[in-house]
């Protein structure tokens, strides 16, 4: 009954798809009854905190917990020394959770306490004795690829190279994407542009910290409450880190007050866990945003260099790029994915993109919405722009004339099966946004941007209840009102209100695996199993029915919320509805459910285009953003309201990582601005409405034609913020953010 | 920690100097508690003024204003007298963080916090406002601008609090007015800061100014040459490019997460030429 | 036959060689004779790969089954925010 | 530390709870009381999660101590509807889908509450500066400005005489 990608047709005609539903969680999270990572309490519990290494790179030689474990009121203090051997693939998780043997980072976990009271704890935290031997250290993604630049991790040789280095270095993995003859290509022509850009890592800045409620006892069973983007993922490392059986570990996944990547993976939950171990009272383990800042995964810094061939005409000939990407003190940098997204929006014969993935003494990078790509099309998008401009072409026409379309080779291997760039294109051709006057001091930019969007593992589970009304459980955390979209798909299935659908996300233990809630995937792949579990009770309760009528079930088919005799040789019966069949689910048969666990394929890539006007104050450098249309394929929008939330959210992460958010550290390798006050996300009033369009050229992957529209809404903006500003301020901007020194800078006023 | 929430101001200068270990006077408490909560400060006592109810006032008599310690920027916005008499300070404390920290900041505590970036600071320099201290000695007046002596410290001895903030009566034709240049437009720490406050002739030639600069020293500086650089011209052009290169060349920021040097430098001259186009408008009544 | 190209940092691991071809019914029988052939390979495809196929993306699957003349490409395995 | 023992009203209930005397107001509602409708998001009062109503003036709970609220009236999220009935605001922003994660909304809707009641008639502009120290990393907030202008344009009254707006602000 699945859904068979390019063989089932697509249902193009909705009755609850596509319409402004009331979300289910709605009204627990406008009345302040939604409990989020840190509103849950458990009889016993103890308050969990986190020592921190106030260095950036240095040598733990001694840990003294002594005094910390006299304080009264503390019932646990864990180091390093408390999580025993693990599998390979989670041993960065262990080091990046509790320093062992050197810290990495400012703010490296190296201990942590559980006290009944968070002052008992602060103070105990005090308490412990640290001895450091401070190293030499690198924040910087190229001093950190340098052969004189200190070495972080003296078992690192560079993979992806014809030979294995001998040396050590900072460089963990080289990666090269491309086909064609690139020096050919540049020598077709006309107009060859190169430019190196830099951009400072940023954080995905989601309002609620990391906070979990673990308890573990001494029978090995255990259970942890956090707010997650995948309580599978949290249930799978920290039993792994724990040494205990997966199953023994419920994980419920709370309330998630945003993720956009960052909570992908663990940071606090295997400390609570171990805490709880050994207190063996439960342990909330809540971050302050300046742990969140320092020891969370912000996204990689870089240097990229970009150079591309332009003809006369518009034709690109070939196109070059260098990425470099510190990731943090571990590998694992998002170099492949913008390596392989930097050119995807255009079909070359010649392309090719090197990757390089850094090492530095950083906390180590996490995903963050299209994690590599929005650097990587900001020095793609900025070179475009720039042989636009030199060759006075108008740069819709140029992306019109390069673009990828239908089965064309994407620039990092496979064809493109059916996508929607161009149409995003010609909806901003034809916007009145791009024909609007310009003032003085005012630029447009234009900028389109390309992700790939997931499927993955997944499994869905609807109850039919004896009223007629569905429960649907689903394992991919709600990060954005994906509950309602999902309901609403299961209720278009079944053809019932969407009222009577309640989605919820079930706990680890009451539903299978599930794949984390990323790579825009939860409204495809979710989505698809939800209509695939609806699929599943239909064909049950078109069994019933066919018994209640005494005829085969092949002459039973499924239309408007009942089953109906598919053709009039089935006999006349009136027609059962979703209700009548579950009023007698006991009696011909027992309860009836649908189910789906598959490994979703056919996830649909999704394309931008974005729009915006700023004006430059020459006198102080300040950017205001005057206006910003977002056009994206949604494939099929299955609720328009999030989707155009996806669409605004997204481009304003990326106005603020623009403009003014930023890493700074200090000589000293510290972080500087670790909180909201000089961490500077944007407020209400530094923007205009965001207009959103959504355009929708139907994923074929999809039984309604769904596309993920997550992630691909922050890919252009910081090219086309950049391509703005430039051509307000008539000189090109060549590094992230474009803070007003910056700005100013670039003007030669200062 | 002892908390005392003093019903008078005399009981609050009996406890600062009765107090043993390190004491704070809580106002409005949003620079306090922040610095509390990070462990900057951990205060052996805390002395709430927000229940002495003079504190609470912002009064009004012939000599001008005095503005209770405990008054929260909101308040003073919403004190038409105030804001028509002195736009500029009730400007700059209204710029002082968000919508809910304007419902607790306050003037007085902007000045006890001693950062050179706080935005009231310069406003009240220009003004020529005075802080009311009282101590066990009694009271006594300084200038606003004698008040800090470098980041975190003050000229306030043991015992000694601010009770208010004293603005003179506005002499005719005076206009003041105070901008800040930070990187959004809202919530961020003043990069640099200017307050002018100038006085107009009836031919509209200027007789008195007073010019300061916030964010660019270790304390918010009151700058004469800038001021003499508008006495006795009509504030044209020339005038104000002249201020704005004399406040340039007073300031010596420092570079950090906030803004370089050479950005602050610049800066300082054109908010000080902008601000002292909305001042001259103001002594010019129109607006 | 079916046509496999390997490619970001898997590259090196194929020895020189661009693209290969294979007698193979499903991605598992492509990854298994990569691990076979090519010792680097077993090493990335134990980390983990994502696989396209005839352009579509499989991330951890390996029971797709593969058409004669299917287009096979071996990629760094995908992570999202 | 010794605890202090305070009388407050919390939306309109008659409340006594004891607290360290650096505990925070938010400390005390979330830890202390159960209501954790208002949220903690840094703790510094540069997020707006935790803005709550005191005396008829929004603050932010993290940046008040709890013994500070010794005989004043304070309002939350838990008392923004009455009864079953839900608050203007609130409607308007399920409406206006002017929520996605939701973890801000509590601030938002204390916020904007508060900043109808002083001006019912604000512009774009003025939304946008009074709710500027309400972060919100979600939506952009595109939503969430039409779902208070919308609700202003709804709860006007004509003969309602105007108070004076919100927050003037100059622009360097």
């Amino acid at each position: 009954m699945n859904f068979q990608p390019g063989k089932d047709t697509l249902k193009r005609e909705f009755k609850t798809v596509g319409t402004r539903t009331p979300r289910p969680d709605g009204l627990d999270k406008i009345t302040g009854r939604a409990q989020f990572g840190a509103d849950m309490t458990a009889p016993g519990m103890l308050w969990g905190l986190i020592l921190r290494s106030p260095h950036a790179h240095a040598r733990i030689k001694s840990i003294d917990t002594s005094k910390a474990e006299a304080v009264n009121g503390v019932h646990a203090v864990v180091t390093s020394a408390d999580f025993g051997p693990c599998p390979d693939d989670v041993l960065d998780v262990r080091e990046n959770v509790m320093a062992r043997g050197k810290a990495l980072y400012d703010g490296h976990a190296v201990a942590a306490v559980a006290a009944t009271s968070r002052a008992a704890a602060k103070q105990a935290l005090k308490l412990i004795k640290v001895d450091y031997q401070v190293l030499p250290h690198v924040t910087d993604v190229d001093e950190a690829m340098k052969p004189s630049a200190p070495i972080i991790n003296s078992k690192l040789f560079t993979k992806g190279l014809e030979k294995t280095p001998r040396k050590p270095s900072n460089v963990a993995e080289r990666f090269e994407f491309g086909h064609g003859d690139v020096e050919a290509g540049f020598e077709q022509a006309d107009l060859v542009v190169e430019r190196t850009f830099k951009t400072e890592a940023t954080h995905q800045g989601y309002i609620e910290p990391h906070a979990c409620l673990a308890s573990m006892g001494t029978d090995g069973k255990g259970d942890i409450w956090c707010c997650t983007q995948g309580h599978f993922m949290v249930r799978q490392v920290c039993s792994a880190l724990l040494g205990m059986d997966a199953s023994a570990l419920r994980v419920t996944a709370s309330e998630i007050g945003g993720g956009f990547g960052g909570k992908t993976t663990v940071f606090i939950e295997p400390v609570a866990l171990a805490l709880s171990l050994k207190a063996n009272r439960p342990v909330k383990v809540v971050m302050s945003r300046a742990e969140v800042l320092r020891a969370s995964g912000p996204t990689s810094s870089t240097s990229i260099d970009v150079k591309i061939g332009m003809k006369k005409d518009g034709t690109i000939t070939a196109g070059d790029a260098t990425l470099r990407y510190q990731g943090g003190a571990f590998p694992g940098s998002a170099v492949p994915y913008g390596a392989m997204a930097a050119f995807a929006c255009y079909d070359l014969k010649a392309v090719r993109a090197v990757g390089y993935d850094v090492i530095a003494n950083r906390p180590k990078q996490a995903a963050y919405r299209a994690p590599g790509a929005p650097m990587a099309a900001y020095a793609v998008e900025s070179v475009v722009d720039e042989l636009c401009r030199e060759l006075k072409l108008d740069p819709l026409e140029v992306r019109l004339k390069n673009a990828s379309s239908d089965g064309s080779k994407a620039s990092y291997g496979p064809n493109f099966d059916v996508i929607g760039l161009r149409a995003t294109l010609e909806a901003a051709k034809t916007h009145p946004h791009y024909r609007a006057k310009l003032g003085r001091n005012q630029g447009r930019g234009v900028a389109c941007g390309f992700w790939f969007n997931f499927g993955g593992e997944t499994s869905v589970s609807l109850n039919v209840s004896a009223d007629g009304t569905v429960g649907l459980s689903v394992g991919t955390p709600d990060i954005g009102g994906s509950r309602a979209s999902i309901g609403n798909m299961a209720a278009e299935e079944l053809g019932i209100p969407h009222d009577k659908v309640r989605c919820i996300i079930a706990d680890t233990a009451s539903l299978g695996y599930n794949d984390v809630t990323d790579g825009s995937r939860v409204t495809f792949a979710s989505g698809l199993a939800a209509i695939n579990a609806a699929r599943d009770a239909i064909g049950k309760m078109c069994e019933r029915a066919a018994g209640l009528w005494g005829i085969p079930v092949d002459a039973v088919t499924w239309e408007d919320g009942a089953a109906r005799p598919s053709s009039p040789n089935a006999g006349k019966h009136e027609p059962l509805t979703l209700a009548d069949i579950a009023a007698q689910a006991g009696a011909t048969g027992g309860p009836i459910s649908g189910h789906c666990e598959i490994n979703a394929e056919g996830a649909g890539v999704s394309f931008a285009t974005h729009l915006v006007d700023t004006e430059v104050d020459p006198d102080t450098g300040h950017v205001k953003v005057l206006r910003y249309t977002v056009f994206q394929d949604a494939g099929k929008a299955i609720h328009p309201s999030y989707v155009e939330g996806q669409f605004q959210g997204g481009a304003v992460q990326g106005i603020g990582w623009a403009l003014n958010e930023e890493y700074i550290y200090g000589e000293d390798g510290r972080l500087q601005n670790p909180g909201f006050l000089d961490y500077r996300i944007p407020v209400a009033s530094d923007l205009p409405m965001i207009d959103a369009v959504i355009v929708e050229v139907p994923n074929p992957g999809h039984p309604y034609g769904v596309r993920g529209v997550g992630e691909t809404s922050i890919v252009p903006p910081l090219a086309a913020i950049s391509n703005s500003v430039s051509g307000a301020a008539g000189v090109r901007m060549t590094e992230l953010p474009m803070s007003p020194p910056r700005v100013l800078k670039a003007l030669g006023r200062i | 920690m002892q908390y005392h929430a003093p019903a008078t101001v005399k009981d609050a200068v009996k406890l600062l100097a009765a107090s043993k270990g390190s004491t704070q006077v809580l106002a409005g408490g949003t620079d306090l508690l922040v610095r509390m909560r990070s462990g900057f400060s951990e205060p052996d006592n805390i002395i709430d003024i927000k229940r002495i109810s003079p504190m609470c006032k912002i009064a009004r008599d012939g000599k001008g204003f005095a503005i209770g310690a405990a008054v929260s920027s909101a308040e003073m916005s919403e004190n038409p007298a105030l804001a028509k008499a002195w736009p500029g300070v009730v400007e700059a404390a209204a710029l002082i963080g968000s919508t809910q920290i304007q419902g607790r900041a306050t003037i007085a505590g902007n000045l006890c916090n001693a950062s050179p970036a706080a935005d009231s600071v310069p406003a009240m320099v220009a003004a020529g406002a005075k802080a009311l201290i009282r101590g066990p000695k009694g009271k006594r007046q300084v200038a606003v601008e004698k008040i800090c002596k470098g980041p975190g410290k003050t000229v306030l001895k043991k015992g000694e609090l601010v009770e208010a903030i004293l603005l003179p009566a506005k002499p005719a034709r005076t206009g003041d007015a105070y901008l800040r240049f930070i990187p959004r437009t809202e919530m961020d720490i003043a990069v640099a800061g200017a307050g002018v406050c100038l006085t107009l002739d009836a031919k509209g030639v200027c007789t008195a100014a007073r010019v300061s600069l916030g964010a660019i020293a270790p304390t918010v500086l009151l700058v004469n040459k800038a001021a003499q650089a508008l006495v006795g011209t009509k504030v044209d052009d020339d005038a104000l490019d002249a201020l704005a290169k004399a406040c340039s060349a007073a300031a010596r920021p420092i570079d950090d997460k906030r803004g370089t040097k050479e950005f602050r430098i610049h800066i300082a001259g054109v908010l000080a030429r902008r601000a002292a186009i909305i001042a001259r408008d103001r002594a010019l009544g129109k607006s | 036959m079916v046509k496999v190209q390997v490619w970001g940092s898997l590259k090196p691991a194929l020895e020189g060689a661009d693209e290969i071809e294979l007698e193979a019914a499903s991605i598992r029988e492509v990854l298994d004779q990569l691990s076979d052939r090519f010792p680097a390979m077993k090493q990335a495809i134990t980390r983990g790969v994502s696989v396209s196929v005839d352009g579509r993306m499989y991330a951890n699957a390996i029971m797709v089954p593969l058409k004669p003349d299917s287009e096979v490409f071996v990629l760094p395995k995908l992570v999202g925010g | 530390m010794f605890q202090i023992q305070i009388s407050t009203s919390i939306n309109g209930d008659d409340t006594e709870f004891s607290c360290e005397p650096d505990e925070t107001l938010l400390d005390v509602l979330r830890d202390r009381l159960g209501m954790t409708g208002s949220k903690e998001g840094c703790g510094t009062g540069d997020c707006g999660a935790c803005s709550v109503v005191v005396d008829g003036r929004l603050v932010c709970a993290c940046l008040m101590l709890g013994a500070e609220a010794q005989g004043r009236e304070i309002e939350t999220i838990e008392g923004m509807a009455d009864g079953t009935e839900l608050h203007p605001l609130q409607q308007k922003f399920l409406d206006h889908a002017a929520l996605q994660c939701g973890v801000c909304t509590p601030g938002f809707l204390v916020a904007a509450k508060s900043l109808l009641e002083r001006n019912d008639n604000p512009t774009e502009e003025e939304v946008r500066y009074w709710l500027a120290g309400n972060l919100c990393r979600c939506t952009g907030y595109d939503k969430i400005v039409r779902a208070v202008l919308d609700t202003a344009k709804d709860m006007r009254k004509p003969a309602k005489a105007k108070k004076p707006a919100a927050r003037k602000r100059v622009k360097a």
